[in-house]
This record gives structure tokens, sequence and C-alpha cells, in this order.
């Protein structure tokens, strides 16, 4: 019997794997941002699926309160990230990463 | 205060801050520095003779600190220690005189006698060590010690010379390391112990322990400069004069000849190593080496380099008479340790005099050079005949009991091994001695200078004269309480089961 | 108090010529040649047997004057004061090479003296030692020196380095057998070990090298052509007489009887004393030169002294009886021959000497040859009666004797002319083999 | 006594730096100041803690009174105390340097940033539970990232760029992770886990989730491509904050997880583990002796020690995890030392090409005894701090009778030798000076000496550090 919240986490699963392949095929800087926004978002889903471990009893909190801390701090990655990417691209007029080592 | 546990430290610490307040002294303060070196050497010489004196009353000098878990950092002052310590105390002392004089004008002094006065504290430590980390320790110190004073001149031929040695010597370190480990996992503990630790040891080891064994003697091979793994001294001898002399004498050869009779005698037991089968080949090895330095040096025109092969021929004795399983030959061997060393540290000073004066370093321009240095080139004959093992000179006792140590311990080959490298000895000794004595003098050096008022100054002539004098007189008085030859005898009977 | 003084007169034989070797000392006292062989003389005049035991000294040495002891210094003393009347009139320019010619002299005189005095092994190897350096030293000083007198000298040199490592393995074996070294307790030791045999041999061979005996006497005549009348004096007054001692007082004599080893050192020396009347007799017929007559004649003593040594080592009571015979004829042997030395070398002198360059071609020995000998005979076997592929291996060979070449041009850089070491390693490589021969028998 | 006995100095440890973060932001004229004060009492608290520890033994405390599995769980042992030792000295050592090397206009960000990255790495040792070591890590990652971008440099920026995301995918593996142990066991409390974790699938699932992450994160061979890059082009001191102890928290986590939660019998693991140590051994080892400028050449040298810090997996004895935590002590402090000494080089002569540096090193002899010293212990070479650590991991290596792995310990010795004699060689050729150097001020030069003494001394210091690193037995119970 395929439990609804199995397929939840599944989904997890599949967001966090399909971010994973953006992250690596993409060149641009704010591809990747997403793509690891993504791959974040599955990590919540999984996490809030899993939480209801005991059926009947109402779902275990504490993932909850893993998953919100989790947005915060993804949050202020994400800003991070996008400020570094403007001065990269300020810098170096594109934003993507150079392949070759520097110099 | 418990004199028992200081003296040892503060015999190795009395060159150490020496050396740590030099290396911050500004450049100039010559007078200082001065000071400085020889109130150490000093005071160091006047630690070693009350310990010398402790030691033959019967006393047991021991510093012990905590290292590691069940393991310490030990300094003990047995018989053999004191043997390398008063040799390298008293060398240290005629090295530091030679090298201020040798040095004067030059730059980075600080750097150099900081360095020196390291070297020397490192050797004082492995003479002094009392357990094989405590020795591995103070063995890695002078490596790295060293390595500055090799490449002191900063030319390329000097940095490349210390890329070699470093190669050598950190090689071989890390051989010992690993051979030192691997013990300590069978025996837990790596104590020095007279007559060796290992005898009582299940025979199911014995394998592992042959291994232990080669392990350890190629680490300290290396700095032994047994064949093959010689390289590194010839192409040191760029370094300084005195680094050279220190190099060969004292410190760095001397270290591995060292360790070798430590690890035989003291860590496998003479008996014991004989037992196992492995002193017949160290004592080939050392046979191999001595006929191939010495011709290898017969067809040196560089007069140190010349010297540098005879080192890695002489030092081999040392080692020929510890593998020769025999109190004779052992006391040969041992005593070797300071002979070559008195008779080493002559040349090499002489020939940093040459060099210094007149500018000559190559034999083929010492002709008639025993007319305008006649001192030193008497020194140097001294030497040389030592070498060769002239009576009554100190190499002639090495000689005597190596060879008679070999014929009690009915290994008659090693007779032919003494007689060629006499031979040999002879013929890379004479014809310099012959051109310098002989020669036709061109009348013109390829640098002279003249320093002070003798043949040369005389912070450089007092040190090779001296040296020489020594040379003769341990061989003349080496029946005297306390010569190096009785001191050895003393030990030698504490190593074999009565 | 008189043993104070003994003791101090003693010492001094050898001492006072060490002592004077240093130029400090020397170059500011005149008469200083004579004034090293006054306490010789002393003791040489002074009939008392006496001797001293220097515990200290090395491995403990013994000085001693007996009868024997106190003729051969005699006469030495002698030698060495004619000696140093014709050296101080040849002086060099330099101050520098008298300094060291007169050091050199003192060292030998001084290591001849100890020589004769020494009561055991070490001590006269010691003093012995020391005299050959020194003599070596005497025989290349100065200024002027014709080039086959050097090599003369190096071949001489080689010849003691060689003798002398032997005779060290003498003294190792001594010490193995006998705590004590001195002579007497050392011939007892020995005449009981298994060790007999090749220690006679040991000795017989270094000192017959040193002593230049048939045949062992290619360096002797060598050094002899180019050498001057004081020189000569010395070289058969100081030297060789000091081998033919070391043997006498070495050897076993009178102790203990090896007949095998005297009945063939008989034969050697009877062999020896036909060659050299060989060699007086076409001496005689091509050159006519007194001074190699008279080496030649020296040659002839020395086979007659190792006859009776070979005798004294068959029979031990012949020996005792007639000991003291055979060091009278040591003695009036380097008196005699330094005489006539004298002479001839002064008649000599008064004719021209044109003889002296046709025999310098001969100077180089057989063995120094070898390496080109046996490449040449190997090519006269091969490249005539052989394939071409053995030529081919003959050419390699023949490389290998041009690098035995470059190694001999490469020593030159530290000696224009080393040769000698060819002599040297043929040497070694027969001493090798007699002693392992020595040692299987053994 | 009391006082220093009733203090709650774990709390301390984490608020600290933090209000020293938002002092220094909000005063930036004074940042210098107020970063200094906080970075000595910060010291002076982790003395206290020790003092605690050692006379109470390991410590638990629930943050404001929750407890776990609710609130927050704080944890002291051996392992932690020691990580808090070594980051307070490594933060004190930088904190002074960096008083000397940023200009103002650096200053004022860098301050902030350095105490909020503090405050992340304490409460990432202190932390005791596994979500807890996400958020810290997170944090940690994101101040050591903002500080990789600070000279504003593009390559620099690019660096810090990468860094950031191979962070954030490191940091997501492990919440994944996280995700599937707190399925399967209800709890994310270390302690609890450990009681509880059998081997199942899920379990595998988490560990191979977790161990990624974090190996992207410390950066072992083949996942070290983002490290150079990084830890070159940071400014001097924060290259030393990044090889010295931003790694190494990652890698404590790591030893943490495999220790307590980790079931046994992950054979194969462990030997993989071990392989790509040693590979990153030789790797590094290589590419560092191939570098032409210092930092580079550092930077790998942190790939190849990191390397040394997997040996211990495949060991798996109690002796071989003391071995790589001294080693990982002693390699914080000596690389410490040599980016500080590769700053004032180049603060000096303003490049860092090793073939030129003769010009430059003759005239700070004082900053090249540091690298020498410092090198010494990344050699392995008595008496130092890394000897000791290299003594343990053979005595290991060789009781466990794998000793091939000491054929690897020894080349990689080699070769740290080698690149590290190849700066020093410079020290001695003479040259003149080009141009007109910058003189490098006396305080970083001296801090720079004082770290690398202290990493030799760390030699002397191994009975007191090894009694310390087995409070709370986080190795296992028996003793070595």
């Amino acid at each position: 019997m395929i439990n609804t919240i199995f397929l939840y986490a599944l989904a997890g699963v599949g967001l966090f794997s399909l971010g994973l392949y953006a992250l690596i095929v993409h060149a641009h800087l704010l591809r990747k941002i997403l793509a690891i926004n993504i791959m974040g978002s599955g990590v919540f889903l999984v996490l809030v699926s899993l939480a209801d471990r005991t059926q009947g009893i109402a779902p275990d909190p504490v993932p909850h309160a893993m998953v919100i801390t989790g947005i915060v701090v993804a949050v202020s990655a994400t800003a991070l990230a996008l400020t570094l990417m403007l001065r990269v691209r300020s810098e170096t007029g594109q934003a993507e990463l150079l392949e070759e080592p520097p110099k | 205060m418990n004199w028992a546990f200081w003296l040892p430290l503060l015999i190795v610490l009395s060159s150490l801050l020496a050396a740590l307040v030099i290396f911050i002294l500004p450049e100039e303060k010559t007078k200082t520095r001065i000071g400085l070196n020889i109130g150490a050497a000093l005071l160091k010489i006047v630690l070693v003779a009350i310990m010398l004196w402790g030691v033959h009353s019967g006393y047991q000098f021991e510093t012990r600190l905590p290292l590691l878990p069940g393991l310490e950092l030990v300094l003990r002052a047995d018989t053999l220690a004191m043997l390398f310590v008063a040799l390298s105390a008293g060398l240290w002392l005629l090295t530091t005189v030679y090298a201020i004089g040798y040095l004067e004008d030059s730059p980075h002094r600080s750097r150099f006698f900081g360095f020196f006065g390291l070297c020397v504290t490192a050797t004082v430590g492995v003479a002094l060590a009392g357990n094989l980390i405590t020795f591995l320790l103070f063995y890695e110190l002078l490596t790295l010690a060293t390595y500055p004073l090799i490449i002191h001149r900063g030319t390329e031929a000097a940095r490349k010379a210390g890329r070699t040695y470093l190669i050598y010597t950190l090689a071989g370190g890390a051989l010992l390391l690993i051979g030192t480990v691997w013990l300590y996992t069978l025996t837990g503990t790596l104590e020095f112990t007279a007559r060796g630790f290992l005898s009582t040891l299940d025979s199911m080891h014995h394998p592992a322990l042959i291994i232990i064994f080669v392990l350890l003697i190629t680490g300290l091979g290396v700095k032994a400069a047994l064949f093959p793994l010689h390289g590194w001294l010839p192409q040191a001898m760029v370094a300084p004069a005195p680094v050279s002399a220190l190099l060969h004498a004292v410190a760095v050869v001397k270290a591995g000849a060292f360790g070798i009779i430590r690890v035989i005698y003291d860590v496998f037991g003479i008996e014991f190593s004989a037992s196992l089968g492995v002193t017949l080949p160290l004592a080939i090895v050392a046979s191999v080496t001595i006929i191939y330095a010495s011709v290898r040096a017969l067809f040196q025109d560089d007069l140190k380099r010349r010297l540098a092969f005879s080192t890695v021929s002489q030092v081999s004795y040392i080692t020929l008479g510890v593998a020769i399983v025999g109190p004779l030959a052992t006391i040969g061997g041992i005593v070797h340790l300071v002979h070559q060393g008195v008779m080493k540290i002559t040349l090499f000073f002489c020939a940093g005099n040459l060099a210094e004066t007149l500018g000559i370093h190559k034999v083929s321009e010492m002709s008639g050079v025993g007319r305008r240095m006649p001192w030193t080139m008497a020194a140097f004959t001294i030497g040389a005949f030592g070498m060769i093992g002239a009576p009554p000179l100190a190499g002639f006792i090495s000689k005597w009991y190596l060879g008679l140590g070999a014929l009690q311990a009915g290994q008659d080959w090693v007779i032919f091994v003494l007689a060629g490298s006499t031979l040999l000895n002879a013929a890379y000794f004479l014809p310099i001695l012959y051109a310098a004595w002989f020669g036709k003098s061109t009348g013109s050096w390829p640098n002279e200078r003249n320093i002070g008022r003798y043949e040369t100054s005389l912070a450089l002539l007092i040190p090779p004269v001296i040296t020489a004098i020594l040379a003769v007189l341990l061989g003349l008085l080496a029946s005297v309480p306390f010569s190096p030859l009785e001191w050895t005898r003393l030990i030698t009977s504490l190593e074999y089961t009565p | 108090m008189n043993d104070i003084l003994w003791n101090l007169l003693l010492l001094s034989v050898p001492g006072l010529p060490l002592l004077l070797a240093f130029p400090p000392l020397h170059s500011r006292l005149p008469w200083f040649r004579y004034l090293a062989v006054t306490p010789a003389i002393i003791v040489a005049l002074m009939s008392m047997t006496y001797s001293i035991e220097l515990s200290w000294l090395l491995f403990g040495i013994g000085l001693g004057i007996d009868g024997q002891a106190q003729l051969l210094l005699g006469v030495s003393a002698l030698l060495w004061i004619a000696v140093a009347t014709l050296f101080s009139r040849k002086t060099s320019n330099s101050k520098a090479v008298n300094n060291l010619i007169s050091s050199l002299f003192m060292l030998t005189m001084a290591g001849s003296f100890g020589a004769i005095l020494a009561t055991d092994l070490v001590g006269f190897f010691v003093f012995s030692t020391l005299m050959g350096y020194g003599f070596y030293g005497l025989l290349i000083a100065g200024d002027d020196l014709h080039h086959q007198t050097r090599r003369a000298a190096r071949i001489y040199l080689v010849a003691m380095i060689i003798a002398d490592v032997m005779l060290f393995e003498v003294l190792l074996i001594t010490a193995l057998v006998t705590e004590n070294m001195s002579f007497a307790m050392a011939h007892q030791g020995i005449a009981q070990s298994d060790y007999l045999t090749l220690y006679l041999w040991l000795v017989v061979f270094g000192f017959a090298l040193k002593a230049g005996i048939w045949p062992l006497h290619f360096w002797l005549i060598a050094v002899y052509r180019h050498l001057g009348s004081a020189m000569a004096i010395l070289l058969c007054g100081v030297p060789v007489i000091i081998a033919l001692l070391g043997m006498l007082r070495w050897l076993p004599l009178g102790e203990t009887s090896s007949i095998t080893t005297g009945v063939t050192l008989q034969g050697i020396g009877l062999i020896g004393l036909l060659y050299t009347c060989f060699l007086i007799f076409f001496e005689w017929l091509k050159n006519r030169s007194f001074t190699m007559i008279t080496v030649y004649t020296m040659l002839l003593a020395s086979g007659l002294f190792i006859i009776a040594i070979g005798t004294g080592l068959t029979d031990a009571t012949t020996w005792i009886r007639y000991e003291n015979s055979v060091y009278y004829f040591i003695a009036l042997l380097s008196l005699a021959l330094a005489i006539l030395l004298a002479l001839t070398i002064r008649l000599q002198q008064h004719h021209t000497t044109t003889t002296a360059t046709q025999v310098d071609d001969n100077t180089a020995m057989w063995f120094e040859r070898w390496p080109a000998t046996a490449v040449a005979w190997a090519g006269n076997i091969g490249s005539h009666t052989l394939p071409e592929w053995r030529s081919g291996w003959l050419a390699k060979v023949n490389h290998l004797g041009l690098l035995v070449c470059v190694w001999k041009r490469s020593l030159a850089a530290n000696e224009r002319n080393l040769q000698g070491w060819t002599v040297a390693i043929t040497l070694f490589l027969t001493l090798a083999a007699i002693i392992t021969l020595l040692l299987i028998f053994h | 006594m009391n006082l220093i006995f009733d203090t709650h100095w774990v709390m301390m440890l984490i608020l600290l730096p933090l209000f020293g973060a938002v002092a220094c932001f909000l005063w930036s004229r004074q940042a210098v100041t107020l970063g200094l004060i906080t970075a000595v009492s910060v010291l002076l608290s982790v003395i206290a803690l020790t003092l605690q520890v050692l006379e109470q033994g390991t410590l638990r405390y629930a943050v404001g009174g929750w407890g776990a599995p609710l609130g927050i769980d704080l944890y002291v042992d051996g392992l932690s105390l020691l990580m808090l030792i070594v980051t307070a000295v490594v933060g004190v050592a930088i904190s002074v340097y960096s008083s000397a090397y940023f200009k103002p206009g650096k200053a004022k960000h860098y301050w902030p940033l350095w105490m909020f990255l503090w405050a992340a790495l304490n409460s990432l040792f202190l932390s005791a539970d596994i979500f807890n070591l996400y958020v810290t890590l997170e944090l940690m990652g994101l101040a050591a990232v903002a500080l990789v971008a600070l000279s504003g440099s593009a390559s620099a920026l690019a660096a810090a760029m990468r860094y950031l995301l191979i962070s954030l995918l490191g940091s997501l593996f492990y919440l994944m992770g996280v995700a599937l142990l707190y399925h399967a066991y209800g709890t994310v409390d270390i302690a609890l886990l450990a009681q509880q974790v059998e081997s199942s699938p899920a379990v595998w699932a988490a560990i191979g989730l977790m161990v990624t992450g974090l190996l992207l994160k410390i950066a072992l061979f083949p996942l070290h491509f983002w490290l150079p890059a990084a830890h070159s082009s940071a400014p001097a001191p924060v290259s030393a904050l990044l090889s010295a102890l931003v790694v190494k928290a990652s890698f404590y986590i790591l030893l943490r997880l495999w220790l307590d939660v980790f079931p046994e019998a992950n054979l194969a693991l462990s030997y993989l583990l071990g392989l790509l140590g040693a590979s990153a051994i030789i790797w590094g080892g290589i590419q560092a002796l191939y570098q032409t400028r210092l930092k580079l050449l550092i930077a790998y040298s942190t790939v190849m020690q990191i390397g040394y810090l997997f040996l211990a997996f495949p060991l798996a004895s109690i002796i071989g995890w003391k071995a790589v935590f001294y080693l990982l002590l002693s390699h914080a402090i000596a690389k410490t030392a040599m980016f500080m000494a590769a700053g004032n080089i180049l603060f000096y002569g303003g490049h860092d090409q090793i073939a030129d540096l003769d010009r430059v090193a003759q005239r700070l002899p004082i900053t090249l005894t540091a690298f020498g010293l410092a090198g010494i212990s990344l050699m392995g070479l008595p008496p130092s701090g890394g000897f000791i650590a290299k003594w343990l991991l053979l005595e290991a290596i060789i009781l466990s009778g794998q000793w091939w792995w000491a054929i690897i310990l020894i080349a990689g010795g080699l070769l740290t030798g080698a690149y590290v004699f190849k700066v020093i060689g410079f020290a001695f050729t003479q040259a003149e000076v080009p141009h007109e150097p910058r003189m490098v001020p006396k305080r970083m030069e001296w801090v720079t000496l004082t770290v690398a003494v202290l990493a030799i001394m760390l030699g002397f210091m191994a009975p007191q550090l090894l009694a310390l690193m087995d409070l709370g037995a986080p190795f296992g119970e028996t003793m070595s």
C-alpha cells in the first residue's frame, strides 16, 4: 500500500536529485543558486513528510522546527549567494565561474 | 639541586641557549657573539669534565622527561655516551675558535653560529640519548641544524648539495622512524640496555627483528655514509671549512656511526645480533665501503673532496669494528670514533687554512705549499700519517685493535681489508705530502692573502696544531688512564657477557 | 740516582734527535747534528746492560742496551757522524729546505737509534717506521733532483709500506698469542702457537723487502743508481742494517726450529748468492761501475746473511753458538760498505759518468709493464691465429689497457709520474697471494 | 574558585564571540579593539572551561533548560574541549595578526565576520545533536564564504562563489542524511542515536549521504578541487582560519558521527576512506611540489594533510584515532603559522612567487624561521606535534599489520620535506632587493613565530593532551 506520505517523501527525493542535476549541468550562477534552492526544498519536503512516523497520533513537531530553521538558513545563504553573484558579474562581466585555476 | 638530574640537561642546554641567543643577536655585535660562543663551549667542557669524573666514580646521571605515554625523553650518561660527549665538547671549542677566525668579516655570522650551536646541541643529545626515541629526536634535529650550515654560502652548488643532503638524510630518518616504531610495538620499550633488550623476545619475531635491524642500520648508514648511501657526503664539502670539519669529525657522520654502535650493542646486543646473522653482512658492507671510498679518493683533485671520500672510508672502520663480533674489535671500532674525529678535523682545518690563506682548493695546486705554511702542513702531515695508520699515531691504535679483533674472532679476511685500506690511504695521502713538502713551488698562489703575523691568523693556526698534537698523544699515551682507549676498554667490558 | 741518570741517558738516545727535529730548536743550535749523536756515543761507550720499560707509552715500550745493541749503536753513530759531516757541506739556498732536510735527518736518526735500542716488537716497529719515512724524505729533499731518483725513492717508499703492512700483521699475530710484546716473551709465545710458520715467513718477507735481499732487491738497485755519497752511505748503514737487525730480533732464533722454513731460506740465500755473482760479473764486463759492484757486494752479503738465518732456523743450538758473530757481521758489513761506497763514489765523480743515461731505460721493472705485456702477449696469440671476433675482443681488452693508462694519467694530476702504483698493486697482489697460501696451509 | 566552577562557560563560549560580532559591527571604528578584547576573553573562557571539565568531568548542558529531544543540548568531552582550545589559541593569534594586517576599510567587514565564524565554530564543537551540527555547519560555511570574498578581487570572488555552492551542496547532503536518521530513530541526539543505531538500509543511505556531504566540505581527494583556489585567494589570516579550523570542523563532525553514530563493521567504507586519504597524500604532495605560488603550495599542503586524517579509518584503533586527532591539532597550529608567514612575505614583497623568494626571504628572518618551524611540524620531524602524531599513527599502523599505510605515511613525509625545503632553500641565496619593500609590522612577524614555536612545543605536551583526549572516552573505553 502506497502511503501518501511516502509519496511526498519520494517527491522530495526527486526534487533533490533534480536540483543536483541542474547544479552540475548549468553554468549560469543564477541557475545554480536556484538549483541549490530546489535541492533544499526537496530535503525539507522529505523532513516534513517523514515527520508522520507514527500513524494516528499527531505528527512529530520536531521536524517542523527543523524545517523552519532550515528555511531561515537557506534564505540567508541565498541572499549571500545572490550578492556574490552580482559582485562576480560586476568584476568579470559574466555571471559564470571560469574553469581555469587562479593565476 | 639534583645534579644527577640536571647535569645531562645542562650539558645539552649550554649550547642550545647560547645558540638561541646568538640567533637574535644583531650581526655587528661581534664581541658579544665571540664571548657567548667561547663561554658556552668552555662551560660545556667544564660540565662534561665534571660528569666524566662522576661517571668514572660510579654516579648515575639521568634526566627523564615525559614525551608520550610510556615513552620518555631520557638523557643518560653512560660510558659510551661520555666518550662521544667528551669528543664533541672538546672539538666544539676548537672548531668554534677556528670558525671565528675563518668567518671573520663574512656575512650572516649570527645565523651561522646559531645553527652551529644547534648542531652541537643535537650531537650531544645524540650522544646522551638514553633510549631510541630520544636518539631519533636529536638525530633528526641534527639533520635540520646542519642543512643551513651546508648551504650557508648560498651558491647554486651549495643549494644542490643541501638538497642532496636532505634527500638522503630525511629518507634515512624515515626508515629509522619505522624501525623504531616497529621495535616499540614488539617490545614496549626502547631503553638502551647494555647487551641489548631483545634476546628474550620470542623467536617467532626473529624475522621481523632482522627487517628492523636492516631498517635501523640503513637509516643510520645514510649519515654514517655506508656504501652505497654515501653520495651526499662528498657533495656536502661545499660547506665552509669549519662546517666540513665538524660534519666529518664530530657531528653528522659520527652520529650515524654512533647510532650503529648503539643499535648493535644496546638495542640488539652484540651476541644476539651475531646469532641473528646480521653482523657479517654489515661487516662486508663496511669493508666494501672502506675499499671503494679509498679508491674513489685516489681520483679526486679537489682536496676537500678527497678528504670527504677518506671520511667515508675511515668512518666505516667504526662500523667494521662493531660488526666483527669480539671485544678487541669493538675496542678498535669505538676508539676510532674519537681517533678518526681528531685526525680528520685536523685535516679539514688545514684544508680550510690553505683555502683561506692561499686560495688553494686543489691537490694539484699544493706544490711547495709546505714551505709557505710549515705549521699547517706539519699538522696535515700528522693527520695524514694517522689516517694511514702509521705508528705511533692515533690511527695505528685503531687499526691495531681492529686487526687483532678480527684475528681473535676468526675473521681473517678483515686483515686484507685493513692492509688494502692502508695502502690506498698511503696512495692518496702521500702524494699530497710529497707535493707539499718536496714539490717545486710556483711562487704564486691562486688567491694569497696576508692574515696575521704568522703564516695565517692565529685563530686558524692554533686549532689544527692542537688537534695534531692530540692525534700524536692519543696514540702515544693510549694506555694512560682516562685515555679514549682505556675508556673504551671500560665500555667494552660492559657489553660482553663475561 | 744513578738509575734516573741512566734512564735519561737511554731516553735521550732517540729522544734528543727527536727533540732537535723541531725547526725552532735546531735552527738556533750550532753543531746540532753532532749534538744529536752524542748520547748515542756515550751509551755505546759505556759498557753496561740496562733496560727500561715505558709502560705508559703506546702499549708499553721497552728500551734497553746490551752488548749487541752497543756494538750496532756505536757503528751506526759513527756512520751518522760521517753522514752529518757530508751533509753539512752541501746545503740548499733556501732556509725552508734546509730546515726540512735537518728535520728529516733528525727523525731518521731518532728512528734508527730507537730501533737499535728497542726491546719489544712494537717499539721496533714504531722506530723503524719513523726511520723509513724519514729516510724517504731525505732521499727526495733537495732542490735539484734527478727525476730517476724521485722514481727510485717512490719505489723504496712502496716497498717500505708493503713491508710495514706485513710486519703489522706480524704484530697482530703476536699480540694474539701473547700479552707481552717484548722480544723474549713474543718468541716464547709464538714458538708454542700454531702461527709459527706464518709468523716466520711474514717476518722474513717483510724485512727482506726492507733490506733488499734477493729476490726483493729491485728497489735497492734502482735507488742506488742515482744517489750521492752521503745518502748512499746512509742507505746501507741505516735502513738496510736496521732491517737485517729486525730479522735477527724478531725471529725466534735459538729458541725454536723450523726445518722446512730454514732449509727453504738456505736455498733462497744460495740462489741469491749465485745470481748476485752473475750480476757482478756482467756489471764488470759491461759498465765497470764501482758503485753498482759495491751494491751487488751488499746483495752478496745479505745472501750470506739469509743462509745464516736459514741455518739458525734449522738448528737452534748451532745458532746460539754463533749468534754474536752474526751481529759483528752486520756491524762490520755496514762499516765496510760505507767506506767502500764513499770511496767508489768519490772515484766515480772524478771519472765522467757517461753510462748513467743508458741504464735509465731499464729501470722500469718487468711487472710495472704487466698490463701492457699481458695485452701484447694476448694480441700475439690472438690476432695471428684466431678468427675475427677474437681480435675484436682483444681490442676491448686493449681498450681496457688504455683505460688503465687514463687512470694513470689522472693520477698524474697528483704527481707527474705515478707509475709506482703499479708496483704497489702488483706487490699487494703478491702479498695477498702469499698470505692466502700461508693461511691455507696454516 | 567557585566563580570558575559555577559559571556556564559553555554558553559564554558561544555568546562572547556573538556579542563581539555585533559590537564590531555596530562600532566599526573600534572593531580592532573590540575584536581583540573578545578574542582574549574567549581564550580565558576556554581556560576556565578546561579547569571546570578537569574538575567535574564531561559536561552536558541543556540550553534554556529544555533538554533533548526538543531543546538544544551542549556537550563537552575531551574531543570537543581540545577543538575549542585549539580554536581559541589559533583565534587569538589570528586576531592579533589581523589587527595589523587589514587596512581600516577591510577591517570593518572582517572583524564581525570573523567573530561570527568563531561563534559558529564554538557552537559546532559544543553541539550534541546532528541537526544542530547542521545549523552550525551552515553558519560557519556562510561566514567563511564571506571572508574568502573579502579581498574583492575577481579570483577571490569566483573562489568564494564556488566555495559557497560546494558548501551548500555538502550541507544539503548532510541534512538529507539527518532526515533519514531522524525518520528511523526519532531523535537527533548523538548519545541517544549511539544507543539505538543498527545496521539497516536506511542507516546506510544516511551514512552515504552524510559522509559524501562532509567529504565535500573537508575537501578529501578527489573532492578537493575547490580548496586551493579558495584558500589561496583569501587574505592571509582568512586562509589560516580556513585551513586550520574550518576544514577541521567538518572533519570533527565526521569523526563524531563515525565514532558514535555509525554502526560497526563498515569495513569497505573505511578502507575506501583510507585509500582516498592515501591518494590525497600523494596527489596533494606532488601538486604542492609543482606550485609556483607560495599560498597555493600551502593550500595543496592542506589537501595533503587532510589525507593523513583519513588513514585512521581503516586502522580503527584507539591509538589510531588519537594519532589523527593529534595530527589535526598540530596541523591546525602549524598551518596557521605557515599561512601567516606567507602573508608576511606577500605583505613585504607584494607577490608570492616561489622562484623570486630569495629577495624577500633574506629580509624576513623571523618569518622564515616560523615557516621553517611550521614545516618541521608538517614533515613530522621531531621534536614537534607532527612527530608525535606520526609516531602514534605509525604505531597504530604497525599494530594493525596494515603496513602499506606506513609506506604512504613515509612517502608523504618526504614529499612534505621536499616542498618545505624548496621554499626554505631560498632563504640562503644572496639576492638584492629590487624595489622598495613594504615593512611588515613587527606584531605580525612575532605572532607568526609564536604560533610556529607552539607547533613545535606540541611535541612536548603529548602526555597532557593525550590525557585530555581521554576525557569522556570519545574513542572508546579501553585505555591504550
